[in-house]
Formats: C-alpha cells, sequence, structure tokens
C-alpha cells in the first residue's frame, strides 16, 4: 500500500489537529492555535478534529479516515502512546508528516513530538509551586487524570525525583489518586485525600478537569487556607480559585502556542523546508525556532505561572 | 354496460397500484428495506460530496474501523435474540487483551498468545453465565457488575503500565491483508463468520430454538428445548467472540492497556438493535445486523472524510438508531389502515 | 400472614445489613468513616443518585430503561450553567425552574418516542443519550462553564443549609418523599405498576400505556434535569462529559434496591438504599487505603457479591413462603 | 318481560386479514342470564372485547339503556357500569388482592388511595364469596382457583348492570362453581345482565335462562334455554348435529409402561403410586389444586422430585429436563396453553415443530419438506382453524390454540402421552374430535394419562381413574366401578368410603 501523495499545485495544505477529545478548553485554544498558523502561512487549511470520548481507538478511527482523504500532516495529542503507533505508521507510508504534541506517541509512531514543556521541567515545577504555598512543609497529595495518562504519570515520575531535594526535607508526597478527569471522581478524591490526611498540607493536580475540581472541594470542605492547591489549569477556568485565594498559583503552557507550533512544524515538514532529523532546527513564526532533540523531541518552554495578578488577562485568552 | 367495464377495469387498476404500493410498503416495512435505503441515500451523498469515498482502496482500509465491533455484534444477536443481555463485552475484551499480554511478555508464541486470549474470554463468559443461569440473577445486573470486575482485573495487575510487545506474526490478524490484495484480513474473517452465524440461526435447529427461547422460554422449556443450556453457551460464545475480537484488535494496536476498548459494548448492541433484533427477544435477522454495521460504520468514515465533528456524529447516529425503529412502525400503521379500509370496501 | 411487607422487609433489611457490614468494614481501616460530618458528606454526595435513580426506578417499573439520563443531566446543567453565564443576575429558583423544564422537555421527548412511535425504550434513550450528549457540545461550543463565570447565588444552590442539612439533602428528601407517595396512594402512581406487572390486565382496567409512558419519561427527564443544575453548581463546572455513564449508576441503584428489572415490582425505599450502598462504595474507595488501581475491581467485585446475596436471601425466603403454603 | 339493557345491531370487527365479527346482534336484558355459545373462533370474546371497550369494532351500533354508545376504552365502558372476567388471565402477579381488584378503580379519599378501605371492602367482597384469601397477599402466591376467584370478585367490585363472564369455571373446584353459580343467581336477583360464555352444556343448563349462538362471526340465532334441547343448540352452533360426545373405544390393555412408586415432591404432593399400561387411558381427576398437574410434571422432568422412584418398562427413569424425558418417548400437554403450550408470537408451522426439530434435521440443518410434512399431517388431524400454516398463534382463538399444542404433542410421536386439560376451553364439537383421536391412539397402543377436572369426561373417556386430593391419592377404581358419586366423594378427601 505504498500510496503516494501527489503534488497538489495550489490547493491548500491539509493540516489536522487531532485532540484527545473534543469539549475540553483546553484544546479548544489549541484548535485556536492552529487557525493562527494557517492565517499566518497562507496556503494551509487547518483541521480540528477529536473522537466524543478520549479513547485510542476513537483516535485510531479519524487517523483511518485522515490517511483516506488523504490529508498532509497530522499532529496528535494522544490517548495512548504505544496503541496509535501501527496507524500512524501506516498514515506515515501514505506520506502523511505526523508528529505529536502535548502527550507524546512513542517515536516509531511519528516524527516529531513537540513537548510544551520538559517532563522535568514540569515536574519539577509543581512541586516548587506547592512548596512556595506550603511554606516548603507538610503532606502533599497528587491528584492526577486516569491511571492510563502517560505524560501526568512522567511528570508524576519528576515530582518525586525533585522532592528528594533536601529543601524539601519537611515535605512528602503521601499518596497519588486518580480522578479519570471526570469532575464527581476527582471531587470525590479530593476530599478523600483531605479525610485520610488530616494534615494535608497541598495537592498538586497537574489536569485541567483535577485542578478544578480540587479546589471546589477544598472550597467545599471550609479547608481554604489549609489546605493549598497548585496543578495546571486553564486560566480561563480557574480565574475564580486563583483570584478568590484558593489557589496561590499554579502554571500552564500556553495552548494557542501549542497548536500554532505544532502546525508550524507540519507545515516546514511537508514543504520539505526539514526532515526532522535530531538536531534539525524549525523556524515556527512568532514562536522562534524548535530544536529537534533525542528521539525527535522538540521542547517549547517552561510553564507559565500564573497567579492573582496575571490571571484575569489570560483568562481573556484561553 | 360499457361504462360499466371502464369503472371496473380502472378500479382494477387502482387495484394493481395499490398493490404495487403496498409491496413496495411492505418491503419497506421489513427493517432490512429501510437499512438498504438508507445506504443507497448516504453512499450517493457521500460520493457526491467527497472524492474519497467511492475509491476502492479507501472502502477496503474503512472496514478495519469497524469490523471488530461487527465480530462481538455477532454473538450478542444470539444473546439478544434468546432474549438475554451482555454489556460486559468491552471488559472481557479488556481482560482477554490483559492476558495475552502477560502471556506475551512472558514469551509465548503467537498460537500460545491467542489461545490464551480467546480461553480467557470464554472463561469469562461462563463466568457471567453461571450467575446469570446458575443462580438467576437479571443479566443486566450481572454484566453490569462485571464490566468493573473484568476490567478491574486487568488495571488492577497492569496499573498504568501497558504491555507492548507482541511476536511479529501477531499483528497479521489485525493488520494484515489477504495476500496480493488489498482486502483486508479482519473482512473476509468477519464475512466468513456471518456466513456462519446466518446459517446457524436461519437453517439449524439450534437456530430454532434460539427464537422459542427468545418468544417464550417456559413454552420451549416445555417442548424439550434445553433452554438453560443453550442460554449458557450463548454467554460462553459471547465471551469467546470477546476474546476473538481482543486478538483482532489487541493485534491491530499493537499494545494493551486496561481501558482498550472502551464504551465497545454500546456500540455493538446498537448495531445489532438498529440491524432489526427485537430487544425483548425473538425477532430479527442476521443480515439486518449486517446491514446496520456496514451502514454505521461507513456513515462514520464518510463523515470522517469531510471532517465532520464527532458531536455531529454522535447526533446523526442517535436520529438515525430512532427513525430506522420509527419508520417500520409508521409505515406498518399506514398499511394496516388501507388493509382494513381495502378490507371493508370488499365487504 | 402478610406475605409481600415480610419480603419487602426481608430484602430491605438484607440491603440495610450488607450497608453495614460494608460500612463498619471500611471504618476499620479509615477510621472516622463514620463518624457524624461524614456520614452526612456520603448522603450529600448520594443525593443526586438517590433522586436520578428514583426516576430510572419509575421507567424499570415498566420493564423500560432510560439510558439517557446522564445526557439529560449534561444537557440541562449546561443550558443552565450557561443561562446564569449570561444573566448573573436571574434569580437561580428561574435558573432552577428552567433546567427543570428542559429535562422535562428532553424526557418529554424520550416519553413520545416510547408512546406514540412505539419504540422499545432501551432503543429510544440509547439513542437519546447520543443526541442529547451531542447537542449539550453543540449548545456549550465545546467550552465549560466555570467557577468565576457562575454567580456565587448558583454555586450556592446545593450548599444553602437549613435545619444542618444541604439543600442538596433536602431536594433528595423531598423527592423521596414525594415520590414514595405518588408511587403508593396515587391512581397514576399504581398504574405504573399495572403496566410493569401486565400490560394486557392493564388494557382491561383502562390504563392507557402511553399516558404511563409519557409520565415515567418526563418525570425521569424532570429529575434528571433538576439533577444537572445540582451537579453543575455543586463541582462548579459544565462540561461536556458530564455524569457519563452515570445511567448505569442508576440502574445498579435499582437492581441492588430489589426493582426487579423486567418491571412490576419494586419500591422507593429499596431504591434509595441502592443508591446509598452505591455512594458508601464510592466515598469509601477513596479514603481506604487500596491502590487505586483496584478500584475498579473492589467495586464490580462488591456489587457483583451484593446482587448474589440479595438473590439467594430472596429465594430463601419465596422458598420459606411455598413451604408455608404447603 | 323486562327491558333490554344492552343491544347490539351489525356489529361487525376486521383484524387484519380476518372478519372476526359480522354484523352481530345481541340482546341483553336485565335479570336474565344470557349464554354466548360457539366453536372455538366463533368470535365470542372478541364481542366480550367490544363490549368492555377494548377493541372499537369497525361497524354497528351499541345501544346501552336506549342510547347510542361507543368506548374509547375498558375504562369508559366501566364507568358505563360494563364489567367482565376475560377469558385470558388478567392478574397483577406482583400486587396484592386488594390492589388487584381495585386497579383501574381505586377508593380515594381527599386525592390520595385509601387502602384502609380496599382492604376492607375486598374482606367484604370475600366473605360474600365465602372464600378466605388475605386482602394483602401478592396474587402470585395464590392458587389457580383462587386466583380466578380473585378475577370474579374484581368484576363484583364494579356496581355494574351489566357483568360478562368469558368462561368463568374453566379453573374453578367443584365448590367455587357452585360458589359462583349462588353469586350469579344473587346478580340476577338484583336485576343485573349477565353474559356468561361456556363451552359446558351442563353449566348453561343449570344458570342461564337465553341464548345467542354465533358461529364464524355470524348471528346463527337466539332463544330461550329452557325450549331448546343441546341436540338444538349444537347443530346451531356447529351446523350439523353431533352422534357422541365420549367416543370410547374397546381397549386392548398390554403390559406396564410406567410404573410411579412413592413419589413425593414436598409441598405438593405425597407418595404417589400408580401403573400406567399400553393402550390404557388412565384418568386422573381431582379438584382443581389437587396436585395432579404437579405429579405430571415431575414425571415429565419439570421439577425435580424430592423421594420415590419412576420405572420405565421396568428400568429407573432418571431425569431432569422435558428433553430427556421425550427422548424416552414421554410427552406432556401442559394445563396453560397460552405460557406453556404455545408460542405465541411464531407460526403454527414452528409451534408445531418446534419438540421434533431435532429430529427434522440432518447435521443442524432443519428439513424443510420433512417440517412442512409433519406440519400437515399433525396440524390438519387436529382440524386447526387459522388463515395458514404461516400466521401466528396470537391471532387463533383460545381453542384453536389448544389445538396447535396438542398437534405439537403428536408431531412426537410418544409411547406414554400426559394430556393435563386437554380439552379446556375446547368446544363440543373439537372436544368430540379430542376424544376420538385420544381413543383411537390409545386403540394403536398409545399408553394415555389424562388430568382433567370434567367429571363427564373422567368417567367417559377412562379405562382407570385415580383421584386426588390435597397432594394426595385418595381412590383408584376401575371403568366398571366409577360413578360419579364415588369420584367426587374421593376428591373432596373420603378416602375410607374408596377401596383402593
Ligand atoms: N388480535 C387478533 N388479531 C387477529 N385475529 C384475531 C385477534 N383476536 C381474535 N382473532 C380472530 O378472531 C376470531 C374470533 O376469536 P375469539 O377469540 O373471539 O373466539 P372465541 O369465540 O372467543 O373462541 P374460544 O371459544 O376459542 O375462546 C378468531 O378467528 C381469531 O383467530
Ligand atoms: N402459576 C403459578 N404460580 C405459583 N403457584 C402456582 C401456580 N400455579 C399453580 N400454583 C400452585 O401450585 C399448586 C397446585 O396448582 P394448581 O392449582 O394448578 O393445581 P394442580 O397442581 O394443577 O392440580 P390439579 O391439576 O389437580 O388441578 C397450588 O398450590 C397453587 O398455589
Ligand atoms: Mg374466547
Ligand atoms: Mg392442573
Amino acid at each position: 500500500s505504498g500510496q503516494q501523495s501527489e503534488p497538489k499545485g495550489d490547493q491548500p495544505l491539509k493540516i489536522v489537529l487531532l485532540v484527545k477529545s473534543l469539549g475540553n478548553g483546553f484544546f479548544e485554544a489549541v484548535a485556536d492555535g492552529g487557525k493562527e498558523a494557517a492565517a499566518e502561512l497562507g496556503n494551509v487549511e487547518s483541521i480540528y478534529q477529536g473522537p466524543s470520548t478520549a479513547t485510542a481507538e476513537g483516535q485510531i478511527d479519524i487517523i483511518e479516515s485522515l490517511i483516506a482523504q488523504k490529508v498532509d500532516g497530522i499532529a496528535i495529542s494522544a490517548n495512548d502512546r504505544d496503541a496509535l503507533i501501527p496507524v500512524t505508521k501506516k498514515a506515515m507510508a501514505a506520506g502523511i508528516k505526523v508528529i505529536s504534541f502535548d502527550s507524546g506517541i512513542a517515536p516509531a509512531g511519528r516524527i516529531v513530538d513537540l513537548i510544551p514543556s520538559d517532563a522535568e521541567l514540569i515536574g519539577r515545577q509543581q512541586v516548587q509551586l506547592i512548596a512556595e504555598l506550603t511554606g516548603y512543609k507538610g503532606q502533599i497529595g497528587i491528584l492526577s487524570a486516569t491511571s492510563q495518562a502517560t505524560n501526568q504519570n512522567l511528570w508524576i515520575e519528576w515530582m518525586f525525583e525533585e522532592i528528594k531535594d533536601p529543601k524539601y526535607k519537611d515535605m512528602e508526597i503521601v499518596e497519588v489518586v486518580y480522578g479519570d478527569d471526570a469532575a464527581d471522581k476527582s471531587y470525590r478524591e479530593a476530599v478523600g485525600l483531605m479525610q485520610k490526611y488530616p494534615g494535608l498540607a497541598g495537592i498538586i493536580s497537574p489536569t485541567t478537569v483535577g485542578v478544578l475540581a480540587a479546589s471546589k472541594a477544598i472550597e467545599d470542605e471550609g479547608m481554604k487556607g489549609k489546605v493549598q492547591i497548585t496543578g495546571l489549569g486553564l486560566p480561563s477556568e480557574m480565574q475564580h480559585y486563583v483570584e478568590n485565594g484558593t489557589c496561590g498559583q499554579m502554571a500552564l503552557w500556553n495552548p494557542v502556542d501549542l497548536g500554532y507550533t505544532s502546525t508550524m512544524i507540519l507545515e516546514a515538514l511537508i514543504t520539505g523546508k526539514v526532515d526532522g532529523n535530531v538536531g534539525d532546527k524549525i523556524s515556527v513564526g512568532r514562536m522562534g525556532t524548535v530544536t529537534v532533540g533525542k528521539d525527535g523531541v522538540s521542547i517549547m518552554g517552561t510553564p507559565f505561572v500564573f497567579n492573582k495578578d496575571n490571571i484575569a488577562t489570560y483568562a481573556a485568552m484561553f | 354496460m360499457e361504462i360499466d367495464k371502464t369503472l371496473a377495469s380502472s378500479d382494477r387498476l387502482v387495484d394493481e397500484n395499490k398493490r404495487l404500493i403496498s409491496k413496495i410498503g411492505s418491503l419497506l416495512a421489513r427493517w432490512e428495506g429501510i437499512l438498504v435505503l438508507i445506504i443507497i441515500g448516504m453512499v450517493i451523498v457521500f460520493s457526491n460530496i467527497t472524492p474519497y469515498f467511492l475509491d476502492y482502496f479507501n472502502l477496503m482500509n474503512a472496514t478495519f474501523t469497524f469490523m471488530e465491533k461487527a465480530v462481538l455484534a455477532l454473538p450478542i444477536i444470539f444473546i439478544i435474540l434468546s432474549g438475554d443481555i451482555d454489556i460486559s463485552g468491552a471488559a472481557i475484551i479488556a481482560l482477554s487483551s490483559f492476558s495475552m499480554g502477560f502471556a506475551s511478555s512472558h514469551g509465548a508464541g503467537t498460537a500460545q498468545v491467542v489461545i490464551t486470549g480467546l480461553a480467557v474470554g470464554a472463561l469469562a463468559g461462563a463466568f457471567n453465565a453461571v450467575f446469570i443461569i446458575n443462580f438467576g440473577i437479571p443479566a443486566i445486573a450481572v454484566t453490569l457488575a462485571t464490566q468493573s470486575f473484568f476490567r478491574g482485573i486487568s488495571q488492577a495487575i497492569l496499573e498504568d503500565q501497558a504491555y507492548t510487545h507482541y511476536p511479529e506474526s501477531f499483528s497479521y490478524f489485525g493488520q494484515g491483508y489477504i495476500p496480493g490484495t488489498i482486502i483486508p484480513f479482519e473482512l473476509i474473517f468477519f464475512l466468513v463468520l456471518a456466513g456462519i452465524f446466518a446459517y446457524v440461526l436461519h437453517f439449524t435447529s439450534y437456530g430454532r430454538k434460539l427464537y422459542a427461547i427468545g418468544n417464550s422460554a417456559t413454552a420451549a422449556r416445555f417442548s424439550g428445548v434445553p433452554v438453560n443450556r443453550i442460554r449458557f453457551t450463548n454467554f460462553v460464545l459471547h465471551g469467546l467472540f470477546a476474546g476473538i475480537v481482543a486478538v483482532l484488535l489487541t493485534s491491530r494496536i499493537g499494545s494493551t492497556r486496561p481501558n482498550i476498548a472502551n464504551g465497545w459494548e454500546l456500540e455493538a448492541i446498537t448495531l445489532v438493535v438498529l440491524g432489526g433484533v427485537s430487544i425483548t427477544g425473538g425477532k430479527g435477522s442476521i443480515v439486518g445486523v449486517i446491514l446496520s454495521i456496514f451502514l454505521i460504520g461507513y456513515l462514520k468514515f464518510g463523515m470522517g472524510l469531510i471532517n465532520l465533528s464527532a458531536k455531529v456524529m454522535i447526533i446523526t447516529t442517535g436520529f438515525l438508531l430512532i427513525t430506522a425503529v420509527l419508520i417500520p412502525v409508521i409505515i406498518d400503521a399506514v398499511g394496516r389502515r388501507n388493509k382494513l379500509k381495502m378490507q371493508r370496501r370488499r365487504g | 400472614m402478610n406475605a409481600l411487607k415480610e419480603m419487602l422487609k426481608k430484602r430491605e433489611a438484607t440491603l440495610i445489613l450488607l450497608i453495614v457490614v460494608l460500612a463498619v468494614a471500611v471504618s476499620t481501616r479509615a477510621p472516622g468513616f463514620l463518624k457524624g460530618d461524614n456520614i452526612s458528606r456520603i448522603v450529600n454526595d448520594t443525593s443526586i443518585l438517590i433522586m436520578v435513580g428514583i426516576g430510572q426506578f419509575f421507567v424499570i417499573l415498566t420493564g423500560g430503561i432510560d439510558l439517557s439520563v446522564g445526557s439529560v443531566i449534561a444537557f440541562s446543567g449546561m443550558a443552565a450553567a450557561m443561562m446564569n453565564q449570561s444573566s448573573p443576575g436571574t434569580p437561580v429558583i428561574l435558573i432552577l425552574l428552567a433546567g427543570m423544564a428542559i429535562g422535562l422537555l428532553l424526557g418529554l421527548f424520550n416519553g413520545v418516542i416510547v408512546a406514540y412511535g412505539k419504540v422499545p425504550p432501551i432503543i429510544a434513550t440509547l439513542g437519546t443519550m447520543s443526541i442529547f450528549r451531542g447537542f449539550t457540545f453543540v449548545l456549550s461550543k465545546g467550552q465549560w462553564v466555570t467557577a468565576h463565570e457562575m454567580s456565587e447565588s448558583y454555586m450556592s444552590i446545593p450548599h444553602g443549609h437549613f435545619l444542618g442539612l444541604s439543600n442538596l439533602i433536602w431536594s433528595a428528601v423531598l423527592v423521596s418523599v414525594l415520590l414514595f407517595f405518588f408511587s403508593r396512594y396515587t391512581r397514576s402512581g399504581r398504574e405504573i405498576y399495572a403496566i410493569g406487572g401486565n400490560k394486557t390486565a392493564a388494557k382491561f382496567v383502562g390504563v392507557s400505556e402511553k399516558k404511563v409512558n409519557l409520565i415515567i419519561f418526563s418525570m425521569s427527564g424532570l429529575l434528571s434535569g433538576l439533577a444537572g443544575v445540582m451537579w453543575t453548581a455543586r463541582y462548579a463546572a459544565a462540561v461536556n462529559e458530564t455524569a457519563t455513564g452515570f445511567e448505569l449508576m442508576t440502574v445498579a441503584a435499582c437492581v441492588l434496591g430489589g426493582v426487579n428489572i423486567a418491571g412490576g415490582a419494586g419500591a422507593v425505599p429499596g431504591v434509595i438504599l441502592g443508591a446509598l450502598f452505591l455512594g458508601i462504595i464510592n466515598n469509601a474507595l477513596p479514603v481506604v487505603n487500596f491502590s487505586p488501581f483496584y478500584q475498579m475491581f473492589i467495586q464490580g467485585f462488591i456489587v457483583l457479591a451484593a446482587m448474589f446475596i440479595n438473590t439467594i436471601m430472596d429465594k430463601r425466603s419465596e422458598k420459606k413462603m411455598l413451604k408455608r403454603r404447603a | 318481560m323486562s327491558e333490554n339493557i344492552l343491544e347490539l345491531r351489525g356489529i361487525t370487527k376486521y383484524f387484519p386479514g380476518i372478519k372476526a365479527l359480522d354484523g352481530i346482534d345481541l340482546n341483553i336484558r336485565e335479570g336474565e342470564v344470557h349464554a354466548l355459545i360457539g366453536e372455538n373462533g366463533a368470535g365470542k370474546s372478541t364481542l366480550v372485547k367490544i363490549l368492555t371497550g377494548v377493541y372499537t369494532p369497525t361497524a354497528g351500533k351499541l345501544i346501552y339503556d336506549g342510547q347510542d354508545v361507543s368506548f374509547r376504552n375498558a375504562l369508559e365502558a366501566q364507568e358505563m357500569g360494563i364489567t367482565a372476567i376475560h377469558q385470558e388471565a388478567s392478574m397483577f402477579p406482583e400486587l396484592s388482592v386488594a390492589e388487584n381488584i381495585f386497579m383501574g378503580h381505586h377508593i380515594k379519599e381527599k386525592g390520595a388511595l385509601n387502602w384502609k378501605a380496599m382492604r376492607h371492602q375486598t374482606l367484604e367482597l370475600m366473605k360474600k364469596m365465602e372464600i378466605d384469601i388475605n386482602p394483602d397477599t401478592p396474587v402470585k402466591s395464590l392458587g389457580v382457583a383462587q386466583r380466578h376467584m380473585v378475577e370474579i370478585a374484581k368484576a363484583l367490585s364494579i356496581d355494574a348492570k351489566v357483568v360478562i363472564m368469558d368462561e368463568p369455571t374453566s379453573a374453578l373446584t367443584l365448590r367455587e362453581v357452585e360458589e359462583l353459580y349462588t353469586i350469579v343467581r344473587q346478580l340476577k336477583k338484583e336485576n343485573k345482565a349477565i353474559i356468561f360464555i361456556s363451552h359446558k352444556f351442563e353449566e348453561i343448563q343449570e344458570i342461564c335462562d337465553s341464548f345467542t349462538v354465533l358461529r364464524d362471526g355470524k348471528y346463527i340465532g337466539e332463544g330461550k334455554v329452557a325450549d331448546t334441547s343441546i341436540d338444538e343448540i349444537v347443530t346451531m352452533m356447529v351446523g350439523r348435529s353431533l352422534d357422541q360426545m365420549f367416543p370410547k373405544k374397546e381397549a386392548h390393555i398390554g403390559e406396564t409402561v410406567l410404573k410411579v412408586d412413592n413419589l413425593t415432591r414436598y409441598g405438593s404432593f405425597r407418595d404417589i403410586s400408580f401403573e400406567l399400561k399400553k393402550g390404557e387411558i388412565l384418568g386422573f381427576f381431582g379438584l382443581v389444586g389437587a396436585g395432579r398437574t404437579e405429579v405430571m410434571r415431575t414425571i415429565f422432568g419439570i421439577d425435580k422430585k424430592d423421594e420415590g422412584t419412576v420405572l420405565l418398562k421396568g428400568k429407573e427413569l432418571k431425569i431432569h429436563s422435558p428433553a430427556q424425558a421425550m427422548r424416552k418417548g414421554l410427552a406432556y400437554v401442559p394445563e396453560d396453553r397460552q405460557t406453556q403450550g404455545v408460542i405465541l408470537e411464531q407460526s403454527l408451522t414452528r409451534n408445531i415443530t418446534l419438540p421434533i426439530i431435532d429430529k427434522i434435521s440432518k447435521l443442524g440443518k432443519v428439513s424443510r419438506k420433512k417440517e412442512k410434512q409433519a406440519t400437515g399431517t399433525y396440524g390438519r388431524m387436529m382440524e386447526i382453524k387459522a388463515a395458514g400454516w404461516h400466521v401466528n398463534a396470537d391471532t387463533l382463538s383460545g381453542g384453536n390454540q389448544q389445538k396447535v399444542v396438542l398437534a405439537k404433542w403428536l408431531a412426537t410421536e410418544p409411547e406414554i402421552l400426559i394430556l393435563d386439560e386437554p380439552t379446556k376451553g375446547i368446544d363440543v364439537a373439537t372436544k368430540a374430535a379430542v376424544h376420538e383421536f385420544v381413543s383411537e391412539m390409545a386403540g394403536k397402543g398409545l399408553a394415555v394419562i389424562m388430568v382433567s377436572s370434567e367429571l363427564p369426561e373422567i368417567l367417559g373417556m377412562s379405562d382407570r381413574i385415580i383421584i386426588m386430593h390435597e397432594g394426595e391419592k385418595t381412590g383408584e377404581l376401575s371403568r366398571a366401578e366409577a360413578t360419579s358419586d364415588k369420584v367426587i366423594k374421593a376428591a373432596t378427601g373420603h378416602r375410607e368410603e374408596v377401596r383402593s
């Protein structure tokens, strides 16, 4: 099945942003970034796609139809780093450029993996953020997304690494729980953490659903000020809790930039400006350049920290 | 006299027309007729919108996206036809895929891996059957619980890890093509299975017994039909087929995680009821289900081709499900009324 | 003597016993689980399940099923939250009523399809489950409504207290009492039992199946609408995935509560107990020291075991009844 | 002569493909019991359903109390004062007796249902009918006869002017039948109009004043019961006269094929012993609830026995399912045709061939030819009245459904045939045909057990009679010794007066 994409004259390049699932503010913002890049590039049609529930199988089905309609490039935030490999390989064999972003695919299944930030940077930063909030002491719980979420799991590993540093000697991570990215379960798990560890000082929730639900749980349980919360959250969703002090600070990279950069990288790959080999420097518009590192991993930057002072500005954007 | 004759003949003409209409009507009133019509409509629409739809390669390749659900639908036909239900299919797939990954990571070859998957699937089906038939707990209740139970086992052991190493040749089942063609193995495999199911259901005594049980389990039992044995067999068959699906799916995606095939049980059940199998048992045909499988499969594929959002897709399938049931009801009602009218006129 | 009452008592007694055993077992691993404030927290958390579960109960009583409740919750919750967002000044009671009205309409839609279209409930609601969920996406344009976009008064709908209990608990109590009364002391309530017990016989005494179907689905929709508003206000977030899979929870609550899945038998108190049983599991799993990876397995296991025990006890009491008669 | 309370003029009812009623006229007077007579499928039950608003007529007029009326549903008919005991079981098994009686017309007080009042009234009704049932008992735990009494109570709980009874006695014991007669006479005294449907002429002669005969959905004629002989009525019904009701052939009784020793099932029956010989018709008599059905179910492998043995041709019969019983040459025609006998939603062909489906299959594949053959042979033997072999059983009248059940069991070509109330609800002509047929089969060496609650049938057909009372065998009589007195005595528990 060696289908090659024929040159298409002045047809716009079809570049797809395939996200974990629809109906999530983070990815809607990613889509905006894609559109921005497309407008800037001119010859690109940006397509936003995702299954209605976050499953690898749903993404695979969509990729099959993308292969059939001979799109030019796909950027994927993967629900499963392994399960997508056979189909993305098939896509690449059909001449489609495939990269992953946000939540990666294992190296065999894509050319470049654009990670918003280094897993190490994210993990370490989360611990620093909570330490600043709790005054470098106390028990910390982690509320993650699903137990299968690879990016979260990687970050959490780094959190455990970071906390070994002597400056955190009065802190310990007591437990990792999973809210499955569902509001009610995340809420319940957050309450559970507070019940189980009456002396709990803080919660890290490196997922937008989780940090939101945990903030609400802290507020409802009357633990505002006693239990700190940080994590990765969307400013527009977290504005309330950041402004009222429940969540002192939290971080996130800019999803608009993520969509923008992914689209830029794909355009460069499709038009043959670069091949995506290790060491390649790809110029990505207003974001400057991205360097392809080991295993095709490219890093966008350090997560941005939001607090009371700056959140309103960003809430208007994403 | 003359006038009378013409009247009579025109009357006959009207009758002929009516008969033709009622013939079309009765074809439409048959579920399969409706499905065929919808499929034709779908093909016309899609082939006008996008050049990629009526493309032999694409049509073949698209089947990868729905053949596994189609295979899972086959035993569900038997289960629903005999008045039962099973919503643990996807969970059995997870458990069975997990056990295959386990076997493979302990050095099993392709044959052993496959046998492991099928055996675990069949065992899980038997587990359901024991609770449903031997202990008499309603099927929906049992499979609701085992849905968490089966998937829970694989999650408890596998945690956040995945099995990603399978023997080289294992990938053929879910990714391979019939040698020398671009026809996916999965497609042919499904068609063969569907043929066997159709034969069993419509031509054998086993099929007769299934219908009898679905219509009246008591009367069937009094007539010497081994009701419980057949129901038991159905659940084991369902487990076994979930195991087969696990083989195909695991092979296609080359890895196993506990959340594999999430939500597939409802999709497979949807295919079966859309295919005209009465949810209360005793009514339905394989042909209808095969049509609904290809209808839903290609509909989703076609909507994907024109990049319709997933939200439009779920709304469309929802409406399709309801209208497909509504149309025959309406036609039937109209048909009945006409028939009665004609009867009354004839006296 | 009073065989039915005796049996009911038995079934509910079994369930109460199971609940006690479960709660005690949990509290050995998580001290403080049985403390007053935690119990009220569990009840609070289970209130939504109780309300929607009772709606589901009436549908199951006729031999049907409503798979669309989760989607109705999502849609009406989203609609209510967006109303609050666009005009924060609107009195929340109006929004609450609007949410319920939306739920009612969606439920009525189900009811019409079932009653007039003669579509089996499982198919009709399997269809609308997708449709309503899809419309939620369309309505929200994929965005969420979160805390800062909600007014304080909106978020306090479930939290406000009265006589020491939250509004959420009060609404569950109110719904339970009203619908218990409805099921027991109104003609329509009994007609629902009649349809589930024997459709032909119901027809012979003039019970309209159409009317009953319209009532039960509207009611289920109304309760889901109420639950939707409560849900989004409680978690201060209206998202598109709200209550995904919740329909199966409500069915499980009914089945555990001794409701005959084929229709005709069951009672409101059983459903409440069934919901509480599930609520305890949901609240216990995060606080007992099991690996989170075991949660799903344990949940499945406990529910299976409870159903098993329930069935065995039922069979035994039935056998006794037969023996006594002989 | 009293007024016509209810008149039908030209009532016609179509079902798709069938004209069930064709211009029926009917005159029902107050204070009179009017019998509706006709063969199976004549249209009696359909007429009842029209009168009670369950069906709407295709054409024709209903005149009630001098006024034209039409009912849109059962409630409207009820409110006008028409109530019925339907032929089909119409109970809510999970609900209490009181509720079953008041469903559709619950007693209300201040907007809420008044359970106390309903319970109270139920007790009153029960007292009036001289039966002892607790109003709170769920109906599912009642016996068949008791259920039937509840159905009757339900009809009486409505203060109706017209009471319709569609085969009300088919599941009642002698005592309860007497009770019913008393009730009917009482109703008559209260100047109510009663429509009474039955296939038993003794009953009609006992209780009815006038009658109307239907045949094939058409009105044939009416008259006074006192002025008309049974033969005349039968001739109106069937269009010819019948020679003999119980055409018993000379029996050639052979060796013992079935020997039952001390068979016991706790809670159902105790220590039942008997022998069945080749060519013999062994009658089982008892009042409804005597436990005969349960003995048969146990022998046929539907229920488990607790003690005792069953020997088939000298070898112990160990079976756990009907399938095994069939393989050993047994056949059982169950008493409840609606749920146990026919599959209502399947064609006659499929119904008749279900027990022999494996026999007419080769390597699992059903032979269409053999299927047709079997259906044709046995279906025709029973003279089933239907639009074709392909129609579903639910379009047949009750009696014709019973014939389908008989046909399907004959198709198994058994050595031992157990018939449980084989002619329940069957009209005279068919009954005679069934009797003739059974007796002929016995003549060819078939061993037959016939459970029946109809004394004439038992006396007329049996070579030997076993009588049961409350789960015990209370008598065994040969054809020669059996008299109705002796049999009834044993059936009511007077064991000592019968030597066994
Ligand atoms: N729902 C129906 N659909 C089609 N045909 C029907 C239906 N109900 C009854 N019939 C037909 O109408 C005719 C009259 O049936 P009905 O039940 O009134 O007979 P019946 O006189 O009560 O007989 P029986 O003595 O056996 O009870 C029969 O031919 C029957 O097959
Ligand atoms: N459908 C049923 N559900 C529950 N119990 C039943 C049912 N039918 C019968 N029984 C019970 O079985 C016992 C006997 O049944 P039934 O009244 O039919 O008499 P029987 O055993 O058939 O005896 P016979 O054949 O002599 O009339 C009774 O005690 C009755 O309560
Ligand atoms: Mg009748
Ligand atoms: Mg009997």
